[in-house]
């Protein structure tokens, strides 16, 4: 024996220390679910119809199906022509979806009538360049979109309203937050909305919180939409988060009720999560869940594993598994908010090469929270990307010519738009009789990066503000006058058009968002319609004169100077 | 520093069917059915012998007995804890699984509440075990221990989460359906 | 009829009250509260002001506003500790572990664990960071050496007694065990749980355990002091180790008036400089010394007074100072173990006055605003009397105390005259007194123990209050209250985060408050009776936010009661409570024009 | 109730389109939602609700593009504007899993098709019993 035994290479050292190998890995156990989408156990696709009503799915009769198959066979499936499309052989659909010459229209028909088996059947064929084809067709928008997550750890108001105004101004066409300290939400809500409108006018917020709250702020017009609503893909997960696939459709009829747009979460490896995936493979499970959320005719989706990416992640194909169930939410004609949004690797190789299947096609929302502060503020436990990579972004988009939903603003402009949030703000928490915000915060606000930066909130003072605002019955028309009155005319005017979208309905429908003139853009008047090289949505013209912008460019016109 | 680093082992010996306590300062120790069986140490490594020692002595330290209870027909953290909280004669219990997770839990609360919760078992460390026992054993005594701090990494996720998932899917493997909790006597012993 | 709205701009609320006024009928139609903004007395007022008003009318259209002449009186706070308990050379270590080991008195030479093989004759053994207890059992057992007490740096006491087959006393968490002296005599003593220690506590304890000449017994004296209450101690008998408790110059306070200057050592304490201050009362100014803490906290007084009247600062006088003695928990000084000792600390209030304020100024934005006239309609005091006024059962003569969140106000009105004063420190002063005394640095808590009787949320089921009653729920507590000393607010019982008992904690919370409000209403009314004796007042009424309290009013009672006065608490309008009597008394006072 | 136009993927968006169709609960047409009606007071939050009428036009606008379920969910949506946020959640809590028996749950479905002519929500509730009993998700007895 030699006495190498123990001695590593300099070579297996520096290997040792790169960041990629402080991500966990583990092997597939298929028999317990812990596995992407390439399982023996999953079931073999099959359909039968009786008297108008499906009584066979995937194997199991009507009397033994549990909920969710009871679920997805009597609201999901077309029964038409469920026996028809699922008798079509996979290979077909799979050429299908990548051929440019089959239509979207005739795959969503066809899709409707499929099975999860059937469905998992067909995107099993398909490696992931065929994925990102198929949805760069099959994504229900034509002009892809990207969403931002303005949070504080301090649950400072004044910072959420700076980097939301900053968020917008970069691009981000819907802005989320949540809140460390419950209490303080009403303030944070009205804080995104007032910030996200001075910095576009026409950015959709929400609020994650428990669904009655965040159904009030809805109901207030103090947020625009919903999107933290969960489903699961087994009855006994589905269970344990004390729901029903009829619970989670009454509430997306509550939320419709109210005019305000919602979208369903899921993802994959949340069951194998909680132990209880009933042996099927990750995949399997979220085809479950978003033909649930298709039954319960909710609009959309937030799916790409979301908050539990870090176990599809750590199989072998997980990020495979991942962009395919992006791709069959968009395939189920859903709008699909695509992951991207939790914090993923240590590596950022890895980060990267997680989001291409979703940048390079582009999806209905890129990410579904990319972290408009730094990482330490994000109260989602941090994102795939924040604040910091926000050069590497813009560059990614002009160097492969591809609209991730941001462009490069130049920091005056940027300056700007913080202050003049900020001073929104200030004017609204006087006007509203809330905690004065001083100048000095003001002014903080404008430079800041984190929340660090700005002087501490008295925070006895900010929740009890908190309270009256919910005791008051704040409305968002409050907001509006509020600011009308106070000088802030046209932040006004851009909340108030937002508001009068609910009475009209038209951000309920598939896929829609407010473009800059505040007309809805949905999957109808905005419909995705590739068909091929030379069609759907291109980055040209004057999007891609923007996108070309970048911090430092050399001029060719005179190369001592940079143009920005 | 010169301490003597030692290895030791955990063997839970059976006793026989775990009962009521009727001792008004214990704790109870409820761990799930892989712990000190299929399982020797935590997701991060720390042994189950020292696991089970820190908390022990963090009871003992405040002068409070424990008794330990093996949990067999369950794996989910709050229901072990739950069952270890309904034995105690105090009320108080700490449910502890194979991975390290664990949480204080009182017999009046609802079963999915607890007094603490400890869910980032990568985060644990000998030091926490002790914590966790000299509290629960504070509980037990009437006293209002400050809570332990509870630690967050924002990186655990990539890290960890599937590791954890592994770890859980193992620990039901192990249960025993209908087995009823039995009392178990810590054996820790030098290696 | 003319529709008329009073407003009363106070130091962190504004009242608003709307009459209808007409052929000497007045009728109160409602009243509103909000927040003020900005600082009493600047144009910064006038939002709060419009705010309150627009609440208050509910859409109608006031014919007039009247504002108050609020005398601008911005209070300063400010806390100095003025004592330390400093160790020197490892003497002692007198802290209070929760759980020691053991029982009894060792005496040894100190050695430390890893050369206890070497050792010989009694010792002590000093136990670093690292150590597992097991270990440190085993270790002390199986040595040749007579170990009779042991210190650790872990919470590992009870632990290794009971691993011992002799149990020895044993003293843990001794975070700075390093500094230990080692190879000293030294003593260890551990009481009886529920005891204290005995022989360390006591001079000729100390001397018998250390064979000490009468001339050393009285050095070592203040050692045995310090030690008194603990249930376990560690001394080390070193060359020159002793304990002192030291007092921290902290700059001093000059004080003018009557015609005379006088200077008070700020750490002399609370008396002495209320003593000071009633020579030269009424007080023209107070200065700092530049440089020091008190120096700085007046300047700074100063300065936003020179913000809000845009007088120079030099023009500007601090006209009372309320001095309140209290206790910091802190640190001692070269302890070993963190041992905390409760320091002396003052705490100041200081008020400043002015007669410039620029009220008009809000009055005429309030003008502008609301569409409607404005003006000033009387000095506070005067109005908070007549507000007061009418609280059914009240005549003149009368008297009354405002207490408030900076300052305490007395105004008295005779069928000669009326008379006005304020004296600095009031709510504010209070909760800054519960926020250090209970080290809880956290105002909103601290605000929550002024605010809330206390209880022990003894299980899930029922909390004991703090009168010792109980109260049972059907619906099981919150986790995070259990076991917890708790405020029972109207949202139900919130956790303090003390680990102080409930007795503890509320006598803290009443001695705060009598400190300030007791004191304060005495001299208060002192300065507006007739010749200064309190006897001459018959009645007095308590009006604002603090006459809400639910133990202030009755603090302040008995601290009257002496001098034969009865109080009660305003009911203005008989509907509004202690509140709006300077908006209800500007409209009385309009009315009567 | 005029009967309902028939509206294609050209009306949409109605807000630009189809104004003509759009009105407030209170019966204002959406183009009286102006910044003056805003700050004169004419204009208050009942104004800024959906009404069942448009909820039933964006419906056949989802159904002329195929999309049957979210057009069902739209119809559940028109029915609910009559009920009050406090019950709406309550429902919502009732229809949570062990959360209430088959009585209760028919029971809500009888309220919401009589009281409010919530037909289409009332048989959601009526096939959640169904299943709930099938599958052991109605309140347990307590022991």
């Amino acid at each position: 024996m030699t006495t190498t035994e123990n001695r590593r290479s300099k070579r297996t050292e520096i290997l040792e220390d790169r960041p990629v190998n402080l991500d966990g890995f583990v092997e597939e156990w298929p028999e317990k679910g812990l596995v992407a989408m390439e399982s023996d156990f999953d079931p073999a696709p099959s359909v039968r119809v009786e008297d108008g009503r499906i009584v066979e799915l995937d194997g199991r009769v009507r009397a033994d199906f549990d909920f969710m198959d009871t679920f997805i066979a009597d609201h999901a499936i077309d029964v038409e022509t469920a026996e028809e499309v699922t008798a079509i052989p996979s290979v077909e659909i799979a050429r299908a979806l990548v051929d440019p010459g089959a239509s979207r229209d005739e795959l969503i028909r066809i899709g409707r009538g499929l099975t999860p088996a059937k469905i998992l059947d067909v995107v099993k064929l398909m490696n992931v360049v065929e994925i990102m084809m198929a949805m760069q067709k099959m994504r229900s928008r034509r002009t892809p979109a990207n969403q931002a997550h303005s949070t504080s750890a301090k649950d400072n108001p004044i910072q959420v309203a700076a980097d939301a105004a900053e968020g917008a101004l970069r691009g981000f066409a819907e802005l989320e937050t949540t809140l460390g300290v419950v209490r303080y939400a009403p303030l944070i809500a009205i804080a995104l909305q007032v910030g996200g409108q001075v910095g576009r006018g026409g950015v959709l917020t929400q609020c994650a919180l428990e669904e009655a709250t965040e159904l009030e702020l809805g109901m207030r017009g103090i947020t625009a939409y919903a999107e933290t609503i969960s489903v699961y893909g087994t009855e006994s997960v589905f269970v344990d988060g004390d729901d029903t696939p009829w619970s989670k459709a009454f509430l997306a009829s509550a939320y419709a009720s109210r005019g305000i747009k919602m979208r369903f979460t899921s993802g994959t490896g949340s069951e194998v999560q909680m132990g209880n995936a009933e042996g099927r493979s990750m995949l399997y499970l979220e085809i479950r869940c978003i033909l649930m959320a298709r039954g319960a005719g909710v609009q959309g989706l937030q799916n790409g594993s979301i908050s539990c990416i870090g176990v599809p992640g750590a199989v072998p194909g997980g990020i495979r598994a991942v962009a395919a169930e992006n791709l069959i939410a968009s395939w189920m004609d859903l709008e699909c908010a695509s992951g991207n949004d939790q914090s993923f690797s240590h590596s950022s190789m890895r980060r990267v090469s997680r989001a291409l299947p979703q940048l390079l096609p582009g999806t209905d929302f890129v990410c579904s929270g990319f972290s408009g502060v730094p990482n330490a503020d994000n109260m989602f436990a941090g994102s795939n990307f924040d604040v910091e990579d926000y050069d590497d972004w813009n560059t990614i988009q002009r160097d492969l010519q591809v609209d991730g939903g941001l462009r490069h603003v130049r920091e005056p402009e940027i300056l700007q738009a913080r202050e003049k949030a900020a001073r929104a703000l200030q004017a609204v928490f006087a006007e509203l009789d809330l905690p004065a915000i001083t100048d000095t915060e003001v002014e903080a606000a404008v430079y800041a990066h984190g929340s660090g930066d700005y002087p501490d909130r008295d925070v006895l003072e900010d929740l009890k503000g908190a309270q009256s605002v919910m005791d008051r019955g704040v409305t968002g028309l409050d907001l509006v006058k509020a600011l009308e009155r106070t000088g802030f005319h046209d932040v006004a005017e851009n909340l108030l058009t937002v508001l009068r979208q609910r009475v009209s309905g038209d951000l309920l429908q598939t896929a829609a968002i407010l473009d800059d003139d505040f007309v809805p853009r949905s999957a109808i008047n905005d419909a995705n319609d590739y068909g091929g090289p030379g069609s759907g949505y291109r980055l040209q013209g004057e999007r891609w004169e923007q996108l070309k912008k970048l911090r430092h460019v050399t001029s060719a016109e005179n190369p001592e100077t940079e143009v920005s | 520093m010169t301490a003597p680093a030692v290895q030791r082992t955990l063997s839970l010996k059976e006793i026989g069917p775990a009962q009521r306590g009727s001792r008004p300062d214990e704790v109870v120790v409820a761990v799930s059915p892989a712990f000190g069986d299929y399982f020797s140490k935590t997701i991060v490594d720390v042994p189950h012998a020292e696991v089970v020692r820190q908390i022990l002595a963090g009871i003992e330290e405040q002068g409070v007995a424990a008794r330990m209870v093996k949990v067999w027909d369950t794996a989910d953290l709050a229901a072990v804890a739950h069952t270890g909280a309904r034995l105690s004669g105090s009320g108080i219990s700490i449910g502890l699984l194979s991975r390290g997770t664990a949480m204080i839990h009182q017999r009046d609360l609802p079963r999915l509440s607890n007094l603490e919760l400890f869910p980032q078992s990568p985060l644990l460390d000998a030091e926490v075990f002790r914590r966790i026992g000299s509290n629960a054993a504070q509980y037990a005594k009437g006293e209002s221990p400050a809570p332990v701090p509870t630690r967050n990494d924002q990186m655990a996720r990539p890290r960890w989460q599937a590791k954890a998932a592994l770890l859980h899917l193992k620990e039901y493997e192990c249960i025993v359906a209908g087995r009823k909790p039995v009392e178990v006597e810590p054996v820790v012993s030098r290696a | 009829m003319t529709l008329v709205v009073g407003v009363d701009i106070g130091n962190s609320t504004t009242e608003a009250c709307v009459a209808s006024v007409g052929e000497g009928r007045v009728e109160y139609l409602g009243t509103a509260l909000t927040r003020t903004t900005g600082v009493k007395g600047t144009p910064d007022n006038t939002q709060g002001a419009v705010a309150a008003v627009r609440r208050a009318l509910d859409g109608r259209t006031p014919d007039l506003v009247l504002l108050n002449e609020a005398t601008p009186v911005i209070s300063g706070l400010a806390m100095e500790t003025i004592s330390e308990t400093i160790i020197t050379e490892s003497t002692m270590i007198g802290h209070n572990p929760a759980t020691p080991g053991g029982e009894g008195t060792g005496v040894g030479t100190t050695v430390a664990i890893e050369a206890l093989a070497s050792a010989s004759g009694p010792c002590i053994v000093v136990v670093p960071a690292g150590w597992d207890f097991d270990d440190v059992a085993h270790e002390i057992d199986s040595s040749s050496a007579q170990v009779v007490a042991a210190v650790l740096a872990h919470d590992d006491a009870v632990l290794v007694c009971n691993r011992l087959a002799t149990p020895i006393p044993v003293v843990d968490e001794v975070g700075a065990v390093e500094k230990v002296p080692l190879g000293m005599l030294a003593a260890v003593e551990v009481a009886p749980p529920g005891r204290t220690i005995r022989t360390l506590s006591d001079a000729y304890g100390l001397a018998s355990v250390f064979g000490l000449d009468p001339e050393q017994t009285r050095q070592v004296s203040p050692v045995a002091r310090a030690l008194t209450g603990n249930r376990s101690a560690v001394v080390v008998r070193t060359p020159s180790g002793d304990v002192t408790d030291r007092r921290i110059p902290v700059g001093t306070l000059t004080l003018t008036g009557a015609g005379k200057t006088q200077r008070v050592d700020v750490d002399a304490g609370a008396d002495e400089i209320m003593t000071v201050l009633s020579r030269v009362q009424p007080l023209d100014d107070a200065t700092g010394e530049p440089g020091t803490h008190v120096g700085g906290m007046l300047a700074q007084v100063r300065d936003t007074m020179t913000d809000v009247t845009g007088q120079p600062a030099n023009e500007i006088r601090i006209r009372d100072v309320l001095a309140v003695d209290t206790t910091v928990p802190h640190e001692v000084r070269g302890g070993l173990a963190g041992e905390i000792a409760p320091e002396r600390a003052v705490a100041l209030a200081a008020m400043v006055r002015t007669s410039r304020s620029r009220m008009q100024v809000v009055a005429d934005q309030v003008a502008a605003a609301l569409g409607c006239r404005a003006e000033i309609g009387g000095v506070e005091g005067e109005m908070a009397v007549r507000g007061a006024l009418t609280t059914p059962g009240t005549a003149v003569p009368i008297a009354v105390l405002d207490l408030g969140g900076g300052s305490t106000d007395a105004a008295l009105l005779t069928h000669e005259g009326s008379a006005a004063v304020h004296v600095a420190g009031a709510g504010e002063l209070v909760t800054k007194l519960i926020d250090s005394e209970l080290a809880l640095d956290d105002r909103e808590q601290a605000e929550a123990v002024k605010r809330h009787p206390l209880a022990k949320a003894e299980s899930f089921f029922h909390v004991r209050h703090e009168d010792g009653t109980v109260q049972f729920f059907r619906e099981p507590l919150p986790s995070h209250v259990f076991a917890r000393v708790v405020t029972m607010g109207p949202e139900g019982p919130a956790p303090v985060r003390t680990r102080h008992t409930v007795d503890h904690v509320r006598r803290v919370r009443r001695e705060a408050k009598r400190k300030v409000f007791a004191v304060n209403a005495v001299r208060a009314l002192r300065q507006v009776a007739p010749g200064g004796s309190l006897r001459l007042l018959e009645f007095v009424v308590l009006l604002g936010g603090s006459a809400l309290d639910f133990e202030i009013p009755e603090l302040i009672a008995d601290a009257l009661a002496p001098h034969g006065i009865v109080c009660g608490i305003g009911n203005v309008h008989g509907t509004e409570g202690p509140r709006n009597a300077v908006a209800s008394g500007l409209v009385d006072a309009w009315s009567r024009r | 109730m005029s009967t309902a136009p028939d509206l294609g993927p050209a009306d949409y968006p109605l807000s630009v389109n189809r104004q003509d169709l759009l009105r407030t609960p209170t019966g204002k047409p959406i183009t009286a939602l102006t910044m003056d009606a805003v700050v004169s007071g004419e204009i208050t939050a009942e104004d800024l609700r959906i009404t069942p009428e448009t909820l039933q036009l964006q419906a056949t606008l989802a159904e002329s593009v195929h999309r049957r379920q979210l057009a069902q969910n739209f119809r559940r949506a028109a029915e609910l504007t009559a009920v009050p946020d406090a019950e709406v959640l309550a429902m919502y809590n009732a229809l949570r899993p062990r959360a209430s028996s088959k009585a209760k749950l028919l029971e809500i479905a009888d309220n919401l098709e009589s009281k409010y002519g919530a037909t289409v929500c009332g048989a959601l509730v009526r096939e959640a019993a169904e299943v709930y009993e099938r599958r052991d998700l109605l309140a347990r007895e307590e022991g």
